[in-house]
């Protein structure tokens, strides 16, 4: 079983467990295009469920928060986070929701979008889009990183968890593709940072599709490193941040995407502000090119695993 | 009653410019005299607002027909999703007016929107609150309500991709919507931002498939029966609709009969249901109470 | 001939399916032989980039007409605004098969434009593309040249609201812009992602004042036909048209005349204009192109 | 004279320095809803240059693309910064245009935009959406801190200084609210950064209407500051900040807007990274209050004066 077949038992029986559950997204009702709502669609009682809509790029978020107003809890496959962006001012608008004075209502809706290089299309999809997502107000998003967690963030993420705001799961292509492990737990699990390993000479940030290489370059150095997958890209857990990083005293951040005015940038200046004192070198940033990639140097978005071994090691050992 | 230069053309009217009713049967199930309060209260308040000075503001002074028919069709499990210049919608619903000047005071008098009388807020992308609209419809439908959602535009709104969008994702599930479009007449020629393609707005709404009417915004009684039709087309699972009220903005001073409040008051005169006594209590009742309103709101600010 | 139940409702054809010209003016002015070559050359590089198993692709076969008429209609000044998966534009404007595939290989075969031919690069964001003609239009228009700008996109991209604005736009200013959208017939039932709201897009693009042809896409002279006089009509200064042919992909397995190649085939075998022999010509070097760029493109990736 | 009839004057100057320049935006023809086109429509034979459009709040920005690619030099004047996020997923395909295979062609547009506090709106209007902006690919932003600089800024950024790429000239609503000082000058003036005060003790870099306050606030306490005005929000002059950084070893940033994820961020990353070794001091982001501002609160998303005060004496006098 891979981690979309894994991730469409899971959704099937989400919309089980809560009858305001339902699935939107493109070609829902065949099971996705990534196959997403196979599950669901296999049974008939849950069909009712699947929404198909035309496609609504402007529209799109802003009417799932329309459904999620009248008391349902829609959940939105996309077939790329890039979508986000088309419908950004709606979106916008619905995580204003809570905010706005005449009586708070929230907008409990969950947006799955894959994201990332893995799929060979480059260009937009292989945008990394998470610092834009987290300057919105009122807006949650989490990300995967490894392939034994989509189940249990998708779930954790579908109960709304932390709050009932408009919820945005990030999920690499590269994880996707991925086998899912046997056993993952698919109970839900929304940590805003987790210490995936301990160590004592510096602390590595990192999340999604980073999450592997930044393990692999660890073990393969024996660096002495703690990491810390950002679950939570937005809001951020600052205190959980600035602790790990007091920790070690040597910062590193690793990413899919570029690193200007990236997700990044914030994590860096939370360092900068709340850790300065206890910090014994620059911080790092690792990400992947600049610029748009065309779909054969899709991977040229993500940070290759050498150069994060090399940056990594020149950070333990200066 | 020949038409002026005023009048719209392709507009259904049953009030003529004399105030005669030429269908009783379109004023069935309507307090007449409760709308034309209503239509009172909601001038009242826009020469409140005028005199103001609030930034951006705009007079709705002519187009108050479908801002308080809407208000009096919908129903208390319906939901009504205003414009930014809709304000006349939540005085009708029932906001009070101490609350209304309150959130005038503070958010401006754009953006006043309140849960508990299930008026949503506008938004601040152009049309956008269309898209949350026919998302909230289509959540009644799938729950299997039969409640309405309603929504108010101007023809300005029209050009925005979100509009469009909207009639698409409406006509596609047969979402119990009713949008409200107000789309204003422009004696001297009309700026390109009227956004003026086609024939016509409800043209448009038809070419996707949508119900529509096209009614004279200076005949009330016209605008309100249009609106309880799609609203019961709605209610009934006959799907979306689109009601077009072509208004003239008092601002561009236009003849007596093109004043809304004006055609309903002569047709209440002609029934002898109007006097000027009768006037001026509707007018001092509402007047003080939005005086006292705005005077406690601009202490508090 | 009798319609079967795969043939497109009001949809204007010339040629009927045993390949008969019903109107002979419709092709004055066509190199039929050459059209007939640029199909034959679009299927078999669809066929080609089949087998390839590249990401998100899919198939054209069937829809190469209006691809290849406009690629013929468009002159040497005029731009063209393909969407992803209109690549046989740019192979018939001329972009030569090893370039073709080199960019196939590197950017994918949505991403295939050439400003050097006046070929516009697809964009990300769903029918983005037909903005960004309007305003190359737009420009072409204030800039008083006689050029004209050529979109394509699909039926599914009528939804998106960018679609609506750029009808908006293209009516408000009269614009030199030919819209050409391959409307899919779905044979088993269309799925909602198809977007089929109204009677057809182009009635939805006359709402909005825009001229409009319907075509069926099986009969290749109608397809090219309509393009032409909405061209024409652009140039003259008579403003924007949406062309819309309704197709018919194979993939469906359609009787062959739904087939635009066929259909073409049946016409020039009719007029004693091809042979088998001419057919395993041009095949034979278009596809002797297609191997050796792609083979060559396929070693230096 | 103020600044916005100053502008208008600039503009109408504009529009006859080069026959490929047209005005586009809502009511432009009647001199717009901010006066900007006044001067131009009341030249006979700038009018046809007038060009007016339906609201297209998706479409405008790649419109305004379309135009430029055909061989025009569009100014675009918004009615308010927002319109930009509406149209984000158009601004950022306009951008990408020159990065494109294919042949290399650019967009020449100019978006000019109000933003930030100072007409009772609040809301969107007063959200700082730089940071956002500053992801795209390709795109030159600029901002106006000071009223005097106002017309130079237009004219650098209308005549495409630093390269030809789609750019964003973000107007303060404070700053057109302000006189337009006699001596300013027309000549175009497109500085990245600008030293705007000298001092050794602290570094502030800060742009839009924060300058001002800053400005106050250094001269109030009497502080042996250096200001450094980012004029280019995107691309960051990344040499000059790590510089202006080092040189003093105390770091504040001030701006307009809430700081979480806003491009103060990546100021204080690109410090961290750069500059760490100087630092004697944590870097200090300020910024307005976080969240949605009602009109009548919409002063709240500016850091006020005495809040930039005392935040900036503490750092200079721990
Ligand atoms: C992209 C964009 N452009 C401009 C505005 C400013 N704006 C808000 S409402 C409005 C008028 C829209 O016209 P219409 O819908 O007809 O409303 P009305 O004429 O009643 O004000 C405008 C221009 C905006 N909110 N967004
Ligand atoms: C918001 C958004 N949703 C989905 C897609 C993926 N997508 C790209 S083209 C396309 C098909 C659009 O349909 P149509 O225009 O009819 O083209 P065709 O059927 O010829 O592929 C889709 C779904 C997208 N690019 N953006
Ligand atoms: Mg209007
Ligand atoms: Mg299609």
């Amino acid at each position: 079983m891979n981690v979309t077949e894994s991730m469409s038992l899971a959704l099937a029986d989400l919309l089980r467990d809560d009858p305001r559950r339902v699935l939107l997204g493109e070609d829902v009702v065949t099971g996705g295009m990534l196959g997403w709502s196979r599950a669901a669609a296999d049974d008939e009682a849950l069909r009712p469920r699947l929404v198909p809509l035309p496609l609504l790029p402007v529209s799109l978020p802003a009417h799932a928060g329309g459904l999620a107003l009248a008391g349902l809890r829609p959940i939105v496959l996309l077939s790329t986070a890039f979508a986000l962006l088309e419908g950004l001012a709606g979106l916008r608008e619905i995580g204003l929701w809570a905010g706005r004075s005449g009586g708070e209502r929230t907008a409990p809706v969950l947006f799955v979008a894959p994201c990332g290089a893995g799929f060979g299309l480059g260009d937009e999809s292989v945008e990394a889009l998470e610092s834009v997502l987290a300057r919105l107000h009122g807006l949650q998003v989490y990300s995967v990183g490894r392939a034994e967690d989509a189940v249990a963030r998708l779930v954790g993420a579908a109960t709304f968890e932390h709050a009932e705001d408009p919820t945005v799961l990030l999920v690499p292509r590269m994880v996707l593709a991925a086998a899912a492990p046997d056993d993952a737990s698919n109970a839900g699990s929304l940590a805003a940072t987790s210490r995936v390993r301990e160590g004592r000479t510096l602390t590595v940030f990192t999340w999604g599709e980073a999450l592997e290489p930044v393990l692999a370059a660890c073990d393969d150095g024996a660096l002495d490193a703690t990491v810390v997958e950002i679950g939570r890209l937005a809001p951020l857990d600052r205190d959980a941040i600035v602790e790990a990083a007091r920790d070690t005293g040597r910062v590193a951040i690793v990413h899919a995407g570029s690193v200007g005015h990236g997700l990044g940038a914030e994590i860096a200046a939370l360092v900068a502000e709340h850790a300065l004192y206890y910090l014994d070198a620059p911080v790092l940033r690792v990400g992947g090119d600049d610029g748009v990639h065309a779909a054969a140097d899709e991977l040229r978005s993500l940070p290759a695993q050498g150069r994060i071994a090399a940056a990594l090691g020149e950070l333990a050992n200066p | 009653m020949e038409p002026t230069p005023w009048d719209p053309e392709g507009a259904t009217w049953v009030l003529d410019a004399d105030g005669d009713l030429a269908d009783g049967s379109a004023a069935v199930g309507l307090d007449v005299r409760n709308y034309y309060k209503a239509l009172v209260a909601a001038r009242c308040l826009d020469v409140r607002l005028s005199r103001m000075n609030l930034p951006m503001f705009a007079s709705s002074a002519g187009e108050e027909a479908p801002l308080c028919a809407t208000a009096l069709v919908a129903r208390d499990e319906d939901w009504i999703y205003p414009g930014v210049r809709d304000i006349a919608v939540s005085l009708t619903r029932g906001l009070g007016p101490d609350e209304l000047a309150r959130r005038v005071m503070s958010d401006g008098p754009g953006r006043v929107g309140q849960a508990a009388l299930r008026i949503a807020s506008p938004t601040a992308a152009l049309g956008m609150h269309l898209a949350i609209a026919a998302g909230h419809a289509h959540g009644q439908r799938l729950a299997g309500t039969h409640a309405v959602t309603f929504a108010l535009l101007g023809e300005g709104t029209t050009t925005a991709g979100v509009f469009h969008e909207t009639l698409v994702a409406a006509a596609a599930r047969d979402l119990p919507l009713v949008l409200v479009c107000r789309s204003q007449l422009w004696p001297s020629g009309a700026p390109a931002e009227a956004g003026l393609v086609g024939d016509s707005v409800a043209d448009r709404a038809r070419g996707c498939g949508i119900w529509e009417r096209r009614v004279d915004g200076a005949d009330p009684i016209a605008v309100w029966a249009a609106t309880a039709v799609a609203a019961a087309r709605a209610r009934d699972g006959k799907g979306p609709s689109l009601v077009e009220v072509a208004t003239t903005q008092l601002i561009h001073d236009p003849p007596a009969h093109r004043d809304p409040l004006e055609r309903l008051r002569r047709h209440l005169d002609r029934t002898g249901q109007w006097t000027s006594t009768y006037q001026d209590v509707i007018e001092a009742e509402i007047r003080g109470q939005l005086d006292r309103a705005f005077a406690y709101g601009t202490e508090v600010a």
